[in-house]
């Protein structure tokens, strides 16, 4: 176990260092420069900025700078289009992010994984075919449509509910929802076909012939490993839902890490790019570590460790 | 009234491709403290009868038609679900065939045996937990206290029987339901089982029903014997009168197919020997005696020559070793190395059969891998026709793979689903350059359809629209397919039923007196291994114990550990009965 | 599974409980209650990029800045052009006939937010330190005006060493051809690549030892080269800088007296110093969390800012809102109206005008073009639709063929149906665009771009492309904004209907954009310009051919000449004359095509009074007030 | 036993097509597809000009001139529809299988090959998961618009192919290479999941023992196992790569205005919500309907290509 945990996270530092070479490269190959603006601005000036941010040096230099000041002072450079630490940035937005994406989590298996279940259990039946077909409502209709439909349909009805904005507890419902729409009926589809490959099995019909309740058949027996797809999926999921998504924190004004991503292209912001690029990578190796930790925990057929040499 | 009384039960199946009548109009009963045997081959409506009782088939597309089942005096045909549920699980159990694949893999095995308490009754968990403890001591698990809390895979096949036998029995029911429970077990572990239910039988008075395929098996524990065949019983006596005088051709035909210690035949008669069906006009079958049975016979009673000792080795087996490492898994086992095989020496002459025995996890089967190079060899040489096969590289293997093939045990999992007869028969004549063209290979497609019996209308079928038997036919046609001299046979029809057995172990010896193949037979079965082999292996922890003539090593075990395993072989013959018996 | 399913329903029946008994109290919304509080909550479109206000350039930090910060002058209320005092009590040009310098005399009583007198040394050393190179300030150019601080600020050390000594043997603009400054064409061995203005003392004496190592022209003799080198090096080796020893145009005869020289007279210096570059900077803070050339220091920082605006910073949550106070120590604090201002970064324009109609916002920053159409209907009292100092237009790269001929470009400006563009795709009340210079106070209007088809295909067949036969495909340059794209797609139809011209239109995100207009990497691109201040010349000198924002290839020595007269020119009218002249003649050569002029349409709350409309849309904040306003939101 | 011929051509497409027949919902769908395909790619050309703008007939209600209304710019928006459906189905046809074959055949090599060279392309597919998708459109559109531009002219010149249809064709490709770069991470770690199970399989052993290469085995016994989760997955990535096309447009990578796409009417009808519904509703119930359509009929396929499933 600790070996395969320490194996993996080496494995991720390499993936970090693969992504920064990408990323980096990406970056400089995009037209234009972080100065590049509408303004009158002189090139000395331009110049000056280079000379500040350290973008006058050569390429190799640049290269190789970065993730040093990274690992000796944790230094991750200064935005140049917010003027602040890039650091600050992440450990502002982070935090709102991941109440945001933890919310939309909670709601995505909430409702994703009752609804493959009863799905599941309902096979082939006009409640099976409704629930699917709302799932499939879910993955086709797309945040930036669902999110102001929201907005206009219940925030500015319902009291209390805002239509955007960030601070209140209530705040999160409905960008979680929007968030968390798309991965709910994700989860609805990969739980269905999860559980009723497991309910095919042998062993579902011994924990009949036990005399168990069917609810306690699918919940104890049927949904340990009905649950396998869905955990694979979730890894990847869930470090894109807490890192953020740039349509539903600008539909709902919340202040989390992913209009970073957007902006940072936009504006040619190479560090903040970088930073939030490294940032998500970290996650989704992490993520991917606990989700196929997870599925060992699951499925003690499972040895991940052999998998991972 | 008996405790439990089946009147008239009538299951059927309503599909897409029509009825089966599954369960047809079948009365039966069983008393406390009685064993049963339910005898028949697969698809004869064993298990589906258990299910109806239990309420436990699919509906649909299974519905059941008709009949009463009291139990107790009370009627539990289509019972109130949970009226059922409070029977099931608690008065009757069930133990299952597969006992890898009926036990949660999910789950740990202390939390499955002791679930049946918890529902049934109102205990505390570490009351039920310890109930459970105590059951798998009784059912003979060794250190249970430190086995309990792993997971069904860690256990070996006779262990999970056992633990699927702790969970029927730890509610104390009055009956259990206990289907195929040894059919994929070794004769020792077989022959526990066995003991053990009769065992709790007498110590908790529990009814047993017990299904099988093996009318050997059956012999051994029942009391009384029902025999089905499609959906009907076709005789229910006591177990002597069956076994001294069974008036049924089919009860004739499963009593003779099986090949015992006793064997003479050489070809082993089967269940076609001595019955004839006919499909009336109303879609019912006949059942009948054939006229000709016993010149049919008569025919098959040719004493086995012991097959001349052909003096060119084959195959030459030099202190091979193949070793695994396990464990250094998720949840923090050490590592630590398996020896599957572990120095074994041992020839193979040409056109003869050399069989090996041994119980599972001796390292037979990866032994046969490694002779193929299909798992790679740790240490020592195989030598095949004069040229060693362990420092092959992947092309110039190719030719050996022509001459060397294997047949598996499940037939169903070593063909592609998705590939017809015909494509996965042609597919090795490609690959091998055998053939001219297309049409060359489909005529030799269907000439060894024919070979092995089959027909050559089915060229464009898929492999899950044969059945078992027929299945394994085809493997053994794609083997054939490449033209081979050597076979390995991996427990090839220790999954059949006795009467496909028979059939298939026919088809194998009839090929080798053809084609004058050489045969490694893999099995756990030392009765059919006596019958198809000329020189007996038998292998235990990775090492070869044994090797000897078959006549000699099965009059003669020198060792010990061949000895256990001779005994543990339910005989399945009157002597034997009438000892158990009185 | 009934179970399962009446389980889940109950556990969400039990959630919308909750939601509704948390909602369910009372119907007043957040601006009601702000008004009562005195906070204007005011949407603002993005996070600042800082609050320094010599490191940002955007309106909306301007917004901000404003209420911290107050300049010489403040911005009347509802009067275009007039100046209030702000820091300044008076000021006045010291020659009237000739207003190139100018005295401002300050307030005794101005103070920054943390008690400390506000003197003219904080005005100096806040030109100092925008102008100083090392802080790379991309609004620099807003104090060019002053006298060498052009030069300064891009460190032309030669320049100002030499163009004021008398002693100097030749006339400085004989020097004209020399690398002063750096050129990164130049020859990696030699100097030039960095540029004399820019070398160290140690650089200076290897290049006193090795004159090869620098590329002169001819025509500088040598002992001229050589005064040069040794007189830099002196200067560098004092470790002096520039500062002291230039004569720079600002100075402080004493600590309430700001006087400022500038390169030519300028009647508006007043309207310029309205501009947050102008604004001073507490010299204190700032040097007390750095020096005056760096970028990066913690005198913003929330805990740190000091101002002199009516408002001090109350809280800063990034990305979230910022909020200011009324600053006790501000000179005026009595008059102040309101109580503080929120700013909320809304990015997105229909969450912004959707959280106007739900009660959470008191002013938009803009409407929506598509709700405009909506808010009229639904909350007409709230919309608001005023002219702003700004014109749409297309810039054509004359560079390329088509746009070489001035009659391609005239008739496809001639073709373009600007009333029907405005009044079916943008309905914002938009001005067709008669010319480059917006209306405004005293100036004459041009109104020489007219929609005439016929005039046009005539214009256009003269130039050799009868019925837009032998165009090339032309490629319009636009951004990936929905709103510019539609404007883009009614353009396209309507050339395509009146001169069969075929266009292209190339979506790109802002950078791209902004990068392919420099490279002239284009035919057509949208574009537009909003006034820094109030004067014809801030939409004039942009189309000079060394402009940075020119980017069409257009340039035209009349055009330049007719500039720089009105440079030297006091007299308001004759200068207006003269600027007028020089943009009727770009408007017949008409590089950029104009579309229109730009109007503010935004959503306003009731409950705010004094927000008048402004050209510049810079409104003073103190002298707002916020009063429930009866009959308002009553639904 | 003795009759040789062959019963009647039972291939496995008959099969599954005899299957599908008899799932109704899947038949359905196919019918509504082929619907919505025919409409797109032949009832549109006898539709009117879908780029031709009348100003002053924006927003027009339904009517026999306009049967589904006219948009902001006075369009017709049946025909947009219509015109937009070909390049929708298109990107989310080609696209989904460019991102299919790539990610199929990557997912496969990486679970068969196991043991190291599997972590190696497992911490690829985790690396290009990571790597920010606006910065590579942004890249791409820089390099791509040069090349497709290029290429346009030169098939125009070279070959006489309609200068019209050519150039919109050289827009589109640019766009499944950015799609198609990214679409297929997911689907690789779903297939090397299938794969690392099956080919621990006794037929795969049966492959080997007969000699097949690896090539073989992994192509001709692994890969068609994989069929049903690749199908069900490939069916739902649909809509993203749709929606995708939409933003890509807006960054100059794919469809150029005024052509339009069901995701750029998507895209710009929802921000006429409250005045015209009807401007995200029509376009959004094409979409649907197709999606709709495309994945009852996946699961449909599954289902027909489950050999297996026919068994009971």
């Amino acid at each position: 176990m600790f070996r395969f945990i320490l194996g993996r996270l080496l494995q991720g530092l390499l993936v970090l260092f693969a992504l920064y070479t990408i990323t980096f490269f990406l970056a400089k190959a995009m037209p234009g420069e972080p100065f590049t603006t509408e303004k009158n601005v002189s090139e000395t000036t331009k110049q000056y900025l280079r000379k500040l941010y350290g973008l006058d040096k050569p390429l190799p230099a640049q290269y190789i700078i970065y993730p040093s000041k990274i690992i000796t002072d944790r230094d991750f450079g200064v935005s140049t289009s917010k003027g602040r630490p890039v650091r600050d940035i992440i450990a502002q937005s982070f935090p709102v992010s991941l109440i945001l994406g933890l919310g939309a989590m909670s709601f995505a298996i909430g409702i994703g994984i009752p609804i493959g279940i009863i799905s599941a259990v309902r096979k082939n039946s006009w409640v099976d075919w409704s629930l699917m077909a709302v799932a499939m409502v879910g993955i086709c209709v797309p945040a930036f449509t669902i999110g102001p439909l929201l907005q206009i349909l219940i925030a500015a009805n319902v009291p209390g509910l805002k239509v955007a904005g960030w601070g209140n507890p209530l705040d999160f419902l409905l960008p979680a929802f929007t968030l968390g729409l798309v991965s709910a009926a994700y989860l609805a589809r990969l739980t269905r076909g999860g559980v009723l490959e497991i309910l095919s099995q042998d062993f579902i019909r011994t924990a009949h012939a036990k005399g168990l309740s069917p609810t306690r058949v699918i919940l104890k027996h049927g949904l340990r490993g009905g649950l396998l797809p869905s955990v694979a999926y979730l890894g990847p999921a869930f470090a894109a839902m807490i890192s953020g998504s740039f349509i539903v924190e600008t539909i709902f004004q919340v202040p989390g890490m992913g209009q970073h991503f957007v902006n940072a292209a936009i504006s040619r912001d190479e560090f903040l790019l970088m930073g939030v690029a490294l940032f998500f990578g970290f996650l989704i190796i992490m993520m991917n570590l606990i989700s196929d930790i997870l599925t060992g925990i699951l499925d003690p057929r499972v040895r991940i460790g052999k998998a991972a040499q | 009234m008996s405790f439990l009384e089946v009147k008239n039960l009538k299951t059927y199946f309503h599909t897409r491709a029509g009825t089966t009548r599954a369960v047809d109009d079948i009365s039966f009963s069983l008393d406390k403290g009685e064993i049963v045997g339910v005898v028949g081959e697969s698809g004869s409506g064993k298990s589906v009868t258990c299910h109806s009782i239990l309420g436990l088939l699919p509906q649909p597309p299974a519905k059941i038609e008709g009949g009463n089942v009291s139990f107790d005096g009370g009627e539990i045909l289509g019972l109130d679900p949970p009226l059922l549920r409070a029977i099931r699980g608690k008065r009757i159990s069930m133990i299952f065939q597969d006992p890898m694949s009926c036990l949660n893999p999910y789950l740990r095995i202390l939390d499955q045996v002791a679930e049946p308490i918890l529902v049934h009754e109102d205990v505390t968990r570490e009351e039920a937990e310890s109930r459970a403890m105590e059951m798998l001591k009784k059912v003979g698990i060794r250190d249970a206290e430190g086995r309990a809390n792993s997971y069904p895979h860690e256990f070996s096949g006779g262990m999970r029987q056992r633990a699927m036998i702790a969970m029927a029995l730890v509610t104390k029911p009055d009956i259990l339901f206990a289907d195929e429970p040894t059919t994929a077990l070794d004769v020792t572990v077989q022959a526990r089982i066995l003991g053990l239910l009769r065992d709790m039988r007498d110590e908790l008075g529990v009814a047993v029903l017990f299904i099988s395929h093996d009318l050997g098996v059956v012999a051994d524990v029942a009391d009384r014997v029902v025999v089905m065949y499609n959906g009907k019983i076709v005789e229910q006596t006591d177990v002597l009168s069956l076994f001294e005088n069974p008036s049924h051709p089919y009860v004739k035909g499963l009593l003779a197919c099986r090949p015992t210690f006793e064997t003479k035949y050489h070809t082993l008669p089967t269940v076609e020997d001595f019955l004839e069906t006919e499909t009336s006009s109303d879609g019912s079958l006949i059942l009948r005696e054939r006229p000709d049975s016993q010149e049919r016979l008569a025919a098959l009673e040719r004493e086995v020559e012991p097959s001349a000792c052909s003096d060119i080795t084959l195959l030459q087996v030099d202190a091979l070793k193949v070793h695994f490492q396990s464990g250094g898994g998720f949840l923090g086992k050490p590592l630590e190395v398996v020896k599957a095989v572990d120095g074994v020496n041992l020839q193979i002459q040409k056109g003869q059969t050399l069989g090996l025995v041994g119980e599972s996890g001796c390292g037979k089967t990866t032994m046969g891998r490694a002779i193929l190079r299909l798992v790679h060899a740790t240490g020592g040489d195989v030598t095949y026709d004069g040229s060693s096969l362990t420092s092959l590289s992947g092309m110039e293997l190719l030719p050996f793979r022509k001459r060397m093939q294997i047949i598996f045990q499940d037939p169903y999992a070593s063909l592609n689903p998705r590939m017809t007869i015909e494509q996965a028969l042609i597919e090795p004549m490609i690959v091998h350059g055998l053939g001219a063209d297309l049409e060359d290979r489909r005529s030799r497609v269907v000439d060894l359809l024919e070979e092995v019996g089959l027909s050559s209308a089915h060229l464009r079928r898929y492999p899950h629209e044969f059945s078992g038997g027929q299945r394994q036919r085809l493997c053994v046609a794609r083997a054939l397919a490449v033209e081979p001299e050597f076979i390995v046979c991996d427990e090839c029809v220790s999954a059949m039923d006795v009467s496909v057995q028979a059939q298939v172990l026919n088809l194998l010896r009839e090929l080798q007196d053809r084609r004058g193949l050489t045969y490694l037979f893999i099995s756990h079965d030392l009765s059919v291994v006596k019958f198809v082999s000329d020189e007996v292996a038998v292998m235990q922890a990775g090492r070869i114990v044994e090797l000897n003539s078959s006549e000699a090593l099965y009059q003669n075990p020198r060792e010990e550990y061949t000895k256990e395993l001779l005994h543990a072989v339910p005989r399945g013959d009157l002597e034997t009965l009438r000892q158990r018996l009185h | 599974m009934s179970y399962i399913s009446k389980k889940t329903v109950k556990k969400h029946l039990f959630g919308i409980l909750i939601i509704f008994s948390l909602g369910g109290c009372g119907g007043e919304t957040a601006v009601d209650q702000a008004t009562r509080d005195g906070i204007l909550i005011i949407g603002n479109t993005s996070e600042p990029k800082g609050l320094d206000p010599h490191i940002v350039s955007g309106v909306l930090e301007s917004n901000i800045i404003g209420s911290l910060f107050e300049g010489l002058v403040v911005q009347h209320p509802s009067q275009e052009g007039v100046a209030l005092p702000g820091v300044a009590e008076k000021w006045y040009p010291s020659n009237p006939d000739r207003p190139d310098e100018w005295i401002f005399e300050l307030r005794k009583d101005a103070k920054w937010s943390d008690g400390e007198p506000l003197t003219a040394e904080d005005f100096l050393f806040a030109f100092r330190r925008i102008l100083t190179p090392e802080l790379a300030s991309d609004y620099a150019f807003m104090l060019f005006y002053i006298r060498d601080a052009e030069p300064f600020h891009k460190s032309q050390r030669a320049y100002l060493i030499f163009r004021n000594d008398e002693s100097f043997p030749v006339k400085w603009e004989s020097l004209k051809k020399v690398d002063f400054g750096p050129n990164e064409k130049a020859d990696k061995k030699t100097f030039n690549r960095k540029g004399l203005d820019h070398l160290t003392a140690k650089e200076l004496e290897t290049l006193q030892a090795t004159p090869s190592h620098f590329n002169w022209p001819e025509s500088v003799a040598v002992e001229i080269r050589e005064l040069i080198v040794s007189k830099s090096l002196e200067f560098a080796k004092s470790g002096r800088d520039l500062w002291e020893l230039i004569n720079f145009g600002a100075t402080a005869p004493n600590a309430h007296t700001l006087k400022v020289k500038l390169n030519a007279p300028l009647p508006f210096l007043a309207e310029i110093t309205k501009h947050y570059t102008w604004f001073p900077v507490p010299k204190h803070v700032v040097l007390e969390h750095g020096t005056i050339g760096e970028r990066f220091t913690d005198w913003t920082k929330p805990a740190n800012l000091v101002g002199n605006g009516a408002f001090k910073l109350k809280s800063w949550r990034f990305n979230d809102h910022i909020e200011v106070e009324r600053n006790p120590n501000y000179w005026d604090a009595d008059n102040v109206g309101i109580y503080g201002i929120r700013y909320l970064p809304i990015s997105n324009l229909f969450t912004e005008d959707r959280m106007f109609y739900d009660g959470l916002l008191h002013i938009t920053y803009t409407l929506a073009p598509e709700l405009i159409e909506y808010s009229r209907t639904h909350y007409p009292e709230f919309v608001r639709n005023e002219l702003y100092l700004g014109t749409y237009f297309i810039r054509t790269n004359v560079t390329r063929e088509p746009f070489t001929d001035p009659r391609v470009r005239l008739a496809f400006s001639m073709a373009l149906d600007q009333e029907a563009i405005i009044d079916n795709v943008l309905q914002g009340g938009q001005k067709p665009a008669g010319g480059l210079v917006p209306p405004f106070g005293g100036y004459p209007t041009s109104s020489a771009v007219k929609f005439d088809p016929v005039a046009a295909q005539k214009l256009l067949a003269e130039a050799g492309y009868p019925g837009g036969k032998g165009l090339p495909d032309i490629e319009f340059l636009t951004t990936d904004k929905e709103s510019s794209k539609a404007t883009a797609e009614a353009m396209q139809a309507i050339w395509k209907k009146h001169l069969g011209a075929n266009i292209k239109i190339k979506q790109m995100e802002w950078t791209s954009y902004i990068t392919n207009m420099f490279d002239k990497n284009y035919d057509l691109a949208a574009g537009g310009w909003i006034g820094d201040y109030m004067d014809p010349l801030t939409f004039l000198d942009m189309w000079m051919k060394d402009a940075g924002n020119n980017r069409t290839g257009w340039s035209s020595e009349t055009f330049e000449k007719l500039l720089a007269e009105a440079g030297q020119t006091s007299d308001p009218q004759a200068r207006y004359a003269l600027l007028a002249k020089a943009e009727s003649l770009f408007l017949n050569e008409r590089p950029i095509l104009p579309l229109y002029w730009y109007t503010r349409n935004y959503l306003i709350h009731p409950d705010v009074k004094g927000w008048d409309p402004l050209l510049l849309d810079n409104h003073p904040y103190k002298f707002l007030k916020l009063q429930r306003d009866t009959g308002a939101m009553e639904n | 036993m003795s009759e040789k011929t062959p019963e009647a051509g039972s291939s496995l497409w008959r099969d599954a097509w005899l299957r599908m027949g008899k799932n109704k919902a899947a038949m359905a769908s196919l019918g509504v597809f082929t619907l919505i395909v025919f409409m797109c790619f032949g009832v549109a050309w006898f539709c009117k000009d879908p780029n031709a703008v009348t100003l002053t007939n924006k927003f027009a209600s339904p009517s026999g001139e306009h049967w589904m209304g006219t948009d902001a710019l006075g369009r017709d928006l049946f025909s947009r529809i219509l015109y937009g459906g070909q390049i929708s189905i298109l990107v989310g046809l080609i696209a989904t299988a460019v991102s299919v074959c790539i990610g199929v055949t990557y997912g496969a090599v990486s679970g068969f090959a196991g043991g190291r060279p599997d972590a190696l392309m497992m911490r690829i597919v985790d690396t290009l998961l990571s790597i920010p998708f606006l910065v590579v459109v942004i890249v791409l559109q820089a390099v791509l618009s040069v090349w497709s531009s290029d290429t346009s002219s030169w098939i125009v010149q070279h070959w006489n192919w309609d200068k019209t249809f050519t150039d919109r064709l050289t827009n589109i490709v640019p766009l499944f290479f950015a799609l198609g770069l990214f679409g297929w991470l997911t689907l690789a770690r779903i297939v090397r999941a299938q794969v690392m199970s099956l080919k621990e399989r006794e037929f795969v052993e049966a492959a080997r023992a007969l000699g097949y290469d690896r090539f073989r085995i992994l192509f001709r016994h692994i890969i068609p196992n994989t069929l049903g989760p690749t199908v069900v997955y490939a069916t739902l990535t649909v809509p993203g790569f749709i929606m995708y096309e939409a933003t890509l447009s807006f960054l100059g990578l794919g469809v150029e205005a005024p052509n339009s796409s069901w995701g750029i009417l998507i895209k710009e009808g929802a921000n006429f919500m409250e005045t015209h519904p009807a401007l995200l509703i029509i376009p959004g119930i094409f979409f649907s309907l197709t999606l709709f359509s495309l994945n009852f009929l996946g699961d449909g396929l599954r289902d027909a290509f489950d050999v297996k499933a026919s068994k009971d």
